[in-house]
């Protein structure tokens, strides 16, 4: 009997297609929808047309403006490393803490131990994707929190770093003399009054660099399988250890080479760096739009929360607004930021 | 013959709950297994223990002869024992093409794909279209809406597109019509059916008593954690199998 | 251990190396004087809470005495209190608590005077341009703690400029200041601020900072837009890497500060007073012992005594 | 005779999609309506718009000559609308009783409820446990077991149980019997026509042909997104009922 | 048709039940699962233990112990709100910035404008309360994530708090000849050698009565129910933003109560306290065993979480280690302490 009224299913086969063309406006919607990282991208364009109204040239300035670049660079970097873990479900407070231990590491393992600066280099892109890895074994394999993880991580590293530096700091004379390797990142290129120094080269080039492996290869894909769902991932075939230990060594890979990138800013190695690069790097993780519930966000909207941030900053400071009143106004606008682009996204839902 | 899966002895204990109490199981060559039994008597659980999702706390499980253990689901799919589980396994926010090809993505030929390990997403989404198509699932607008955009319905019909699209020893189905229209079953019974027809046995969990008896080769009854009888669809009658499974009857009441 | 007298020493951080030496040179007198030393210290400068703990911690490992850098000066005086009634000598480090006379004695250092060598020696550098100088401020953070407020005020009253509130930053009306900004003490703020006051003013010649590790990164600022050589840095601290600095040029003058002597006078006194109860001097004229300043460049100026980089050298301590 | 409830032009759009498409709909009192149609056809986006869990983009809804606009599906419970949803709405780490009595909690007579706020528990669950008794749910152990222990059908089986408990003037269920046992289907199937008999009316979503033609006074056809005609189960067979719901048929050539 | 197998259903009505009694190890662990705040407790009865063992009667005297109270009691009544916070899935940066806003409030209202210390206090309460309502509708009703909510918050409230505070302390001398009553919580209470002060006390009753009120009202039922899943929560029948803002407001009130608390602890106002009351806080809620994701653990958890950390903070000390090896060993405190927890939550699943 079954049979009788069920076979009466299969006598239509037309496609059924509802949707309708959409205004204008929607496209436009719709577009921000399917591209998050627009959403930020047209706040930092408005901080910035806003800004450049009120200051006009001096801020306009190709000066002014690369400035910014090389004010986040350090943040930027850091904060693509906290864009990955996040992207996971996860966070890592630890970020600044290994980015300053692998920077110690580059430059005691050269001015200590008297190793040639490239060999020290490459110790302390060990040291950070090791600390990466034990954050990444313990979130999981022994499937403790990632916050807490990091959290004891980040006394663990950040304590480590004052004991073998001895809160030592080399100077940046001395480097230059006898290691200026370590100095790479900062080098610069200029281009009338712009100034590009390597370091903001390179946080540019890897933001483009991990957004096509998100966005095109198989393990950017479970990435984001993991961060949305990761009994769903784990159940359709994603190995989920796996895959969070990748990214867990590859951030603290990455914020060694915020480290090199550090020293090549600051032209010393100093001991008391960083110590607000997890929460600032947060702050731009956010801005830039992912969630920090995993699996929604694209990281070039990362690139643009640190820049949105860097813009502000500078551009108050401009304004002559005091130190305080600027934080008044970044917390300000840090919820206006993300107000607005919850706006758009509704908007376009 | 010698089963393509068989377990003996699995048990499962979530805290005071015995979800698998010493359960054997056994899928032949070429078979529709149906496995019925009602809600909690542990069926899910059962192939969760089978295809690597639970780890069972006690037994044993052979493919094809050789013994194995599976510590994953990737484990068993590489197997070639594919599942579609109750609580689908979907990311939602991925795109139903991801989500098919999630854990054995196409690469890119060539050295875009070899170093820079580029996804082919045009031959995954040919893939994917294809297998929807097949299974009717037509009213989805877009291979790349993301899967939290579809109806219940339709993830269903993706879920199980993916398996029979992937099972190359084993599929198994568990409530793989419980949220469909009467067409998109009507399409999945037909997909069943021409697995089988491949060669590939399938194991399908259902409470649609008349798809189960349409499509079984044999019933695995399944009562409090355990199998209790495996009957033939054509020696018993529906009232039989649901009395057994009920309880109701004895499997040594059965009328011969 | 197995020591009579045990002592405590909390400082404001123990990443700073200054605390860091002043740490160092407690243990080394501890151990010359067979005193068992605790050490401790707050999270952020300004972290008074900790130090409260600590306090606590020290009265309740029944120690003879603590040795202290508060990091607010007021707010720490009830803990104090409570560790003079249960019979333990509190001495001030570095920085004196607020009145004064709630530690039983202060070894420090006179920021003000500090900040004040360094305007002096500043104004007179420039001469005559010191009329229509451009100065900017690099100060530690915005809760604005006491001792970077004694420098940055000390700095702009030895420079010559009207002073507002006293006990706060960013309040003075002179033209002549571009702008404060905070640095966290540290190279990368130091750059960073640098980088926003050049932004503000680029043609600022006098650079006021408070430590030498916000000098070094300010001077990176600086150099990456090539006016390295054109403007006055001075700073306070007189480390080792900052002395050196001097020395190379990087910072024109640094007012330095002995920590080392500081930690051995404290440690001495809580020794002392273990064994007959004596209670350490003030120096004539102040309300507590100065443990000394000194200006530290390579380029004196009249009026200003000033030792060279030389001595310097010779003094520093980290 | 005046509908119960009665909606009329109902729009809902998702994106490019629309999901409800000027749909009109009506509840007589007394009666139990089905509404059938293919996946994704737009049913449950309906009853979430009638129930305020979505809020419709145009249209106007009315309840018993009333015109309400639910802002949330608490507005609609405390007007007597009770749901059960696709997707069961239940907090998973909370016990069966919670989530039964969910935002309608009973507190302790006298002062510990009028003061301290306190909830009366053993109330509550006696009442919980007579609910899930009706239904014959007694495969489940404890009552404040969390429901995230549960199996899929029990958990369904306690969502029907709350709604029959609590609803008032219309009870909407969407698939309640979707991941039911045979068993446990059968108890929901008398539970709708026990409702039913207290003169409540009943919205029944459901893919299962035989249980609609076996319950249903009058079945709303939808197809997409919006109703394409309403039959009498009696007057037309399940072939015709399901060659309209896929299109296959136009409502004009229903054989009079 | 359909009726003729299923009728089959209704013929046999036995009770299933195949659950079987389990060893006395497994009621233990079943204990444990049930009540999740017994876990933090047991790892504090064990470093109590383990320093007493060590330390001897210097450890385990009473007036070290209730010092450890003392210690705790600002983090732990700032942990109590952030508690409720976080099982709303939810987390709260700007504790600490309001703590210490609602103190700089009672005291600069009672000595700059001279009201009443009473009235002042009632300020202080409703300033803590404003700030979280505003934090409450930016997550409920503007549907902000809370972490950015929070984050943004934090810098707004803490530099309103140095700007209007001027940066300056009130002393303690001061306030105790002309505004006693604001330090209130600072007295004590001596029994034998062991203090309690009211804040202490304060810290014991409030986690109690949050406690009760999570467990048997039905606001609690719904704090659980929207951490757990809001939309399921919405769908049956919680109002979800009239519990968000319920929770925010509370938490609010409950960091101004723990400011007046502050002024009873360190007897002054000084508007530097506080900063790192955020991080502090989230540490005892997560080794207190609630989780991140909202919806699960017992706030008492939190109560044995601060103390967790008060322990082994004191503890090290006395055994005279140096801060940063502290520092290192709390780090690793941290994930070890988690981990058990993980563990035997594990085992009696
Ligand atoms: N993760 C778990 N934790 C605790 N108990 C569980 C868990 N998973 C399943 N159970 C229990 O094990 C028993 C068997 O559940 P299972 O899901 O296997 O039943 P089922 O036969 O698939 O039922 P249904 O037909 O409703 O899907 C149930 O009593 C259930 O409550
Ligand atoms: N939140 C949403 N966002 C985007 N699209 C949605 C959303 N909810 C539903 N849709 C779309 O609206 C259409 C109708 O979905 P709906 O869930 O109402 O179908 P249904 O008739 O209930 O199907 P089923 O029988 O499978 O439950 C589908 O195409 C679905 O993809
Ligand atoms: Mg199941
Ligand atoms: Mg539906």
């Amino acid at each position: 009997m079954s049979d009788s009224y069920e076979s009466a299913a299969n006598s239509n086969e037309t496609v059924a297609s509802f949707g309708q063309p959409r205004s204008f406006a929607h496209k436009v919607q719709h577009a921000l929808h399917v591209t998050p990282s627009l959403v930020p991208l047209m706040v930092l364009m408005a901080a910035i047309l806003g800004f450049a109204i009120v200051l006009g040239d001096k801020f306009l300035s190709p000066f002014a403006m690369t400035l910014i670049l090389q004010q986040v660079q350090i943040v930027g970097i850091v904060a693509l490393a906290q864009s990955l873990v996040i992207l996971t479900a996860g966070i890592d407070l630890s970020v600044g803490a290994v980015m300053v231990l692998s920077s110690v590491v580059m430059g005691q393992f050269t001015f200590r131990y008297g190793l040639p600066p490239e060999v020290a280099i490459i110790c302390g892109l060990i040291c950070g994707a090791l600390c990466g890895l034990i954050s990444g074994v313990l979130v999981a394999i022994i499937k403790l929190p990632p916050f807490i993880v990091t959290l004891g991580m980040w006394q663990v590293v950040l304590a480590t770093n004052f004991l073998y530096s001895k809160n030592e700091t080399i100077r940046s004379q001395d480097i230059e003399a006898n290691a200026a390797i370590l100095q790479f990142f900062g080098s610069r290129i200029e281009i009338g009054g712009a100034i590009f120094t390597y370091g903001v080269i390179f946080m540019i080039l890897l933001a483009f660099l991990l957004a096509y492996a998100l966005r095109y290869t198989a393990w950017g894909r479970h990435v984001y399988a993991v961060g949305d769902d990761p009994e769903a991932a784990e159940l359709s075939g994603v190995n989920v250890r796996r895959t969070l230990i990748s990214v867990y060594v590859l951030s603290g890979l990455i914020c060694a080479f915020a480290g090199w990138t550090l020293i090549g800013r600051i032209g010393s190695v100093s001991p008391t760096s960083g110590q607000l690069s997890n929460i600032e790097s947060i702050t731009a993780v956010v801005i830039g739009g992912i969630s920090l519930f995993g699996g929604r966000g694209s990281i070039l909207g990362t690139l643009f929360g640190a820049l949105i941030v860097g813009v502000f900053t500078l551009g108050l400071r401009l304004a002559g607004a005091d130190p305080q009143w600027t934080n008044l106004l970044i917390g300000m606008l840090i919820i206006a930021a993300v107000a607005v682009d919850q706006w758009i996204r509704k908007v376009s839902a | 013959m010698e089963p393509v899966l068989k377990a003996r002895n699995l048990v499962k204990r979530y805290g005071r709950v015995t979800a698998i109490d010493n359960c054997d199981f056994d899928l032949y060559p070429g078979e529709i297994l149906a496995v019925i039994g009602d809600n909690g008597a542990g069926k899910s659980s059962l192939i969760r223990a089978i295809s690597g999702a639970t780890i069972p706390d006690a037994g044993e499980v052979w493919l094809e002869g050789q013994k194995v253990a599976f510590h994953s689901p990737n484990a068993a799919r590489s197997a070639g024992v594919e599942t579609v589980y109750q609580q689908l396994a979907m990311s939602p926010a991925l795109s139903i093409t991801d989500n098919m090809f999630m854990g054995r993505e196409i690469r890119r030929p060539g050295i875009l794909g070899k170093w820079f390990r580029m996804l082919d997403r045009p031959a995954m989404q040919k893939f994917a279209r294809e297998k929807l198509s097949e299974l009717g699932l037509m009213t989805i607008q877009n291979i790349n809406q993301a899967v939290e955009t579809l109806s219940g319905g339709q993830r269903q019909g993706v879920a199980v597109a993916r398996a029979a699209a992937f099972g190359s020893k084993v599929i198994i189905l568990d409530e793989p019509t419980a949220a469909l229209g009467v067409k998109e079953s009507r399409k999945v019974l037909e997909l069943i059916l021409d697995v089988k027809s491949r060669g590939i046995p399938i194991i399908l969990i259902s409470h649609n008593m008349p798809h189960v008896f349409e499509l079984a080769d044999r019933i695995h009854i399944h009562r409090l954690g355990k199998r209790i009888c495996v009957v033939d669809p054509s020696q018993i009658s529906m009232s039989d199998a649901v009395a057994l499974m009920t309880g109701a009857m004895k499997p040594d009441d059965i009328p011969a | 251990d197995g020591h009579s007298t045990s002592a405590c020493l909390i400082t404001k951080t123990d990443t700073n190396p200054f605390f860091v030496k002043m740490r160092e040179g407690a243990v080394a007198a501890a151990e010359a004087n067979g005193v068992d030393l605790q050490a401790f210290a707050g999270q952020f400068d300004g972290d008074h809470e900790t130090q409260v703990a600590a306090i606590e911690t020290c009265i309740a490992s029944g120690a003879s005495g603590i040795l202290l850098t508060a990091s607010d000066t007021s707010a720490i005086t009830v803990a104090v209190q409570q560790a003079r009634d249960a019979g333990l000598l509190v001495i001030a480090l570095d920085t004196p608590l607020s009145p004064a006379d709630a530690a039983d004695a202060t070894f420090a250092t006179d920021n003000f005077e500090a900040g004040r060598l360094i305007g002096a020696w500043a104004a007179g550098q420039l001469g005559d341009a010191a009329a229509d100088a451009k100065i900017g401020l690099l100060n530690i953070n915005q809760s604005q703690p006491t001792v970077g407020v004694l420098r940055n005020q000390g700095f702009l009253q030895g420079f010559g400029i009207e002073l507002g509130d006293p006990n706060r930053w960013g309040d003075e009306e002179d033209p002549r200041i571009v702008g404060h900004d905070v640095s966290n003490g540290a190279e990368e703020g130091g750059r960073t601020g640098m980088e926003s006051l050049l932004a503000i003013d680029p043609m600022i010649n006098v650079v006021y900072t408070i430590n030498e590790p916000a000098a070094a990164g300010a001077y990176e600022a600086l150099k990456s837009i090539g006016r390295e050589d054109d403007v006055l840095i001075v700073s306070v601290d007189g480390g080792c890497p900052g002395v050196t600095n001097v020395a190379e040029g990087v910072i024109g003058a640094t007012a330095q500060q002995y920590p080392l002597d500081m930690a051995r006078l404290g440690i001495e006194a809580i020794a002392q007073y273990a064994k007959d109860k004596t209670l350490p001097e003030t120096s004539p004229g102040l309300d507590f012992f100065n443990t000394g300043v000194a200006l530290v460049t390579d380029s004196p100026v009249e009026g200003v005594p000033s030792i060279t980089s030389e001595e310097g050298l010779e003094l520093c301590w980290g």
